[in-house]
């Protein structure tokens, strides 16, 4: 899960790094009045969930308040990468004398949080990568002991020769640690961790992705997922415990596992057609679960066709079938429905599709081949 | 032969009394596996489907019937601690099938395995299958085949899918492995790809992975330099778009980087065919491995 | 540090151990006014910061108001093992159908955090550990992972069969060892654990001591200090930054080293005297904090001489010698005073005493000897 | 011969520049101790005393002048984080003199050090001295003498005391080792005894005790199977009420176990003697000790 800047910025308030004091605001009048507040010069940031803010416009100096209400104004309700921007940061803008990067995030291939930190704060960590990869320290947390004071303060130490801005920066990588691993983030950024012209560090940008398989310990973080700027059609896959992607085709698909789905939407794609989502119907009968998924999917105006490919292993494809059969006599389809299922009965799955207004297929290719057919009819 | 077990093998299953975990415990004994034991605390001293002792513990299964793997099937919050309970009794082999761990979580029980030389599969993963000998986890029986071929993937189903080709196209397999989707696993495709090597009776091998991470560009490297059997590969999200996590919590596309094109083009410069549907893998292998 | 059992409660609660609600209250009438706000039944708890409280009668039983103010009334002002009881914890009284004992403390021999349960709840554990040692079940808590769930599980059910109890015994002993590493413990103990007859497990009594070298990453635990608990003298030193320990002799003692001042106690004694105190005055020759330990000293009234043993090591006598003329020079100090330094410049250090009322001696022995005679004079 | 470390020992001093440790560093030096190198971050690339390279870490430290042991002078905040960098570093020698290290930051860092075969003395220790070799600690150099004795203490300017008493009846020493009154420390009581029993040189040893904890009686066990040179002891605080902490965090009586009388009669029942005073372990060892 995705989370603001602004609530990034809590998590890292707490876990005791210095954050400039800011505050999220709905309206003109609440940016002014905060900016009031803080007096000038403040910072106007767009907190939408995506990046280059920067670039869009989506983030302004202002040094008066008719300028405050002039970005507030031009900010609130523009479209970034297609979120639309309903909220702005608000914050006191601080004199910068230098920027650092400092990131974590899961190492697949260590198996370990990963501390990065360039001395090209500011940045997009990725494009550091591929422009000036050796600018990017690297250090790997054993997670029996966390990040170790000379661990921190050895990254910090290849960023500046200024030990006392090294131990602003190690001590703060070890709470980025600390917050890291309390909100079970899969990625925490500072970018930038700024220096001002005395010597303070402080954050002034956040970003937390939250492992969603953690969520379970944080029933509470459900508060800080923006609603408003999920997609309707996402939320509810969510809500119905589907995984579930939006995508631009017309070839509705339901599979079940993950990697097939993928190979399904790859399929459709390698025969032409575009697939409408990516969508794992996980391996249950359940018909209830596949009412949700189809809701879902024939909520997409464009969808012309729905194909299932379920591979069902052990599970009983006759069970399956009868799933399938209950949801969509459940719902008002008026779009062909292609459906096969291999795996254990499969024979009597296909049975009891032959009453119905299902589309049967005994292959991965078959139903996807189908599916265009019926799709361009 | 075949990679980490065999038909001798003693089995436990933690989480046996639940509902999946007995299924799939019945599914294991009816493929010929050797299943000893299962636990769940509180249930020791009952019997599970009249045959397979359960016990408190995964020690004292352990100490009473001699498990050498274990097999995991308990909900995600309890995932890590059931790994850490069985490394601590001294088993060597766990598969964790669990969907939904916490990834801190498994970074935190890593360590603890690898001081201990355990080798860990999963979690959220099928498992696998030895052919003929044994099965550990939830693949399905019927659709595998003995043989020569070693099939690694990331996937589940899409496993079944290809496995189901190659056994349809006569070409049997010495162990069905599926490693899982999460961004920390036990068995990484790199570790998996090692084990088939090592084994003499594995000729050929089959690759299956999927969008984010570099662990098939790091395949393709390692199989170039060390590995002279013919490899082929299917690689599935070719049309996932950038930032979305497609259902696997490993499965995405981050800062451009972990793209189906960029590791098709890996596994392609270190001279593995790469198929562009999952039913090409067996003429794609056929044509590499003409003793098939 | 020690802390009482409400503030103990208050860390148990933080960590999320299901810990009755309760009140300290100094006086009968916040006493009664709390227990009014309860409901009958409640305990009545004295709060002091020794064990054996029970069976000095603080501890009551009350199922009416009447018997809330008489338990109150008897108990605020009662001495326990010379500790006045100055409050008391008002806190519902609980159904009570089984009690277990749950503690932590450092383990000198495997130098890890030890934990230790036993079904024999509500009784000392020293007292456990000799009658019944097999009785207590133990469990060494590998600091990189924790008390992990099956190690903690597998303690819990050697205590019940109750597979239900057994978890929240389990959950409580996790919880109890995150609070333990929390606030730096090097004891923390729930005894008893209870459970109630519907199953609810509570921890209805705690006990917290605290590291005291740990005090800096806790400046705020100071507060929970009970200053009006502290020996007046002890609490002078701890300000000084000195270690002292009063004792009931009349051989002031000032020693640099702890177990130089343990042996030079013992000494007094096997000449025949009796010690005043412990005092480690550390290696300084800082006059001023030789000032604040003679004067910590001279409070004590049974105290007829005092007695210096420095065994300098490379710290140049001369210097220390200065100090203590200086310390003694800023005091009015009616007692003899002997003063044995050895080390570098010890000679040196001699010829300074010379011009002073100091009496000087050479060894450890002579040192006390002296003392001792010069007491009895 | 002697225990832990020769003259040759390569040792680096953490926290250098700092008051005490500069101060002791001269110590070192002027005892002969090969102090090779000194660390604090931001004073790489200065000199120590004209002599010392200061480095910004230990592992460059070891990079450079190849030091294999360490001696710490750091504030208590920072105690353990020195220890974790000097065995990240390689280090197997590590001495902490640092007084007031929390217990917890001891227990974390322990398992650090045995997992790298890790010899840490202290923390709140003075060290040790090799007499005419080295020194690694507080000791005062001039107290000491060669000879054949070895001596273990819980105590500091204690074992200053009968140190002192040895040289002056000639009875020199192997080693001189103080190893700290905390609960938690690196080579305990046992771990230093069993070092002297392993080291040829050493004829007889000395004891030096308090109260708290049970390493006393744990260690008469010990001696009484294991050795065969002399053995005398002394125990502080047979005057120390229960439940006090006599200054060192670990000399504390509690739940009426520790006492200075049960350690002794566990040292008496084990055939060796306890001294009633410091000076008396002279005419005891000389007793038990007719070759000396």
């Amino acid at each position: 899960m995705n989370i603001h800047e602004y609530q990034a910025k809590e998590f890292f308030r707490n876990a005791g790094l210095d954050v400039p004091e800011g505050k999220a605001c709905f309206s003109v009048d609440e940016a002014t009045a905060t900016a009031e507040q803080y007096g000038m010069p403040v910072m106007v940031k767009a907190q939408v969930l995506t990046g280059g803010r920067g670039k869009a416009g989506g983030v302004k100096f202002c040094d008066s308040m008719d300028k405050v209400k002039e970005s507030a104004e031009a900010i609130l309700g523009m479209d970034i990468k297609g979120h639309t921007v309903n909220k702005v940061l608000v914050t006191p803008a601080v004199d910068i004398e230098e920027e650092y990067y400092v990131g974590m995030l899961v190492d697949r291939a260590s198996r370990r949080v990963l501390l990065m930190a360039s001395s090209e704060g500011g940045v997009e960590i990725e494009q550091v990568a591929k422009d000036n990869p050796d600018a990017i320290i690297k250090q790997v947390i054993d997670p029996r002991y966390g990040l170790l004071d000379h661990e921190a303060m050895t990254v910090s130490m290849k960023l500046t020769a200024d030990v006392k801005k090294a131990r602003q920066l190690a001590a703060s990588m070890q709470k980025l640690y600390t917050a890291f691993i309390e909100v079970d983030a899969s990625l925490a950024e500072i970018n930038p961790f700024i220096f001002t012209p005395d010597g303070i560090g402080k954050a002034i940008d956040a970003k937390v992705n939250i492992d969603d398989n953690a969520m379970f310990r944080h029933r509470d973080f459900e508060e800080l997922r923006d609603l408003q700027e999920e997609n309707p059609a996402e939320a509810a896959a969510r809500k119905a415990d589907l995984s579930f992607v939006k995508l631009d085709g017309n070839v509705g698909c339901l599979v079940n596992g993950a990697g097939l789905a993928m190979a399904t939407m790859d399929l459709v794609q390698y025969y032409g057609g575009m697939p409408a989502n990516f969508l794992d119907i996980g391996g249950s009968s359940n018909p209830d679960k596949v009412v949700s998924a189809l809701e879902i999917i024939l909520q997409d105006e464009n969808v012309e066709v729905i194909l299932f490919n379920i591979f069902g292993g052990i599970t009983r494809c006759d069970d399956v079938a009868k799933g399938i059969i209950e949801a969509t006599n459940r719902l008002d389809i008026k779009v062909p429905v292609v459906v096969r299922l291999t795996g254990t009965n499969e024979e009597e799955a296909r049975v009891l599709l032959q009453g119905t207004d299902l589309v049967p297929a005994e292959t991965m290719d078959e139903v996807v081949q189908k599916a265009l057919e019926l799709a361009s009819n | 032969m075949a990679i980490f077990c065999t038909g001798e093998t003693k089995v436990l299953v933690q989480g046996i009394t639940g509902r999946d975990g007995g299924f799939h415990t019945k599914s294991m004994i009816d493929y010929g596996t050797k299943v000893v034991a299962g636990v769940t605390p509180g249930r020791g001293g009952q019997m599970f489907n009249e045959t397979v002792p359960v016990f408190d513990n995964v020690a004292d299964a352990v100490a009473e019937t001699g498990a050498e793997a274990s097999v995991i099937f308990v909900p995600p919050f309890a995932a890590a601690g059931a790994i850490f309970e069985a490394a601590d009794a001294g088993i060597k082999l766990i598969v964790c099938i669990t969907e939904g761990v916490p990834t801190n979580d498994m970074v935190k029980v890593m360590p603890f395995l690898e001081d201990r030389g355990v080798t860990l599969v999963g979690p959220n993963c099928p498992g696998f299958i030895v052919p003929g000998q044994a099965k550990l986890g939830i693949l399905p029986g019927n659709i595998v085949a003995e043989g020569k071929v070693g099939l690694v993937s990331r996937s589940g189903t899409l496993t079944y899918e290809v496995v189901d080709a190659l056994t349809k196209a006569g070409l049997g397999q010495t162990t069905c492995l599926g490693i899982g989707g999460d961004p920390v696993i036990g068995t990484s495709f790199m570790d998996a790809i090692k084990a088939f090597n090592a084994d003499p009776e594995t000729k050929a091998l089959v690759l299956i992975g999927e969008i984010g991470g570099d662990a098939e560009e790091r395949a393709a490297e390692y199989i170039k330099e060390n590995m002279d059997i013919p490899v082929v590969a299917f690689i599935a999200g070719r049309t996932a778009p950038p930032g979305k996590r497609m259902g696997h919590a490993g499965a995405i596309v981050t800062g451009g980087t972990g793209t189906a094109a960029e590791k098709k083009a890996a596994l392609e410069a270190a001279g593995i065919p790469v198929a562009d549907r999952p039913v090409d893998v067996v003429p794609l292998l056929k044509e590499l491995w003409k003793d098939a």
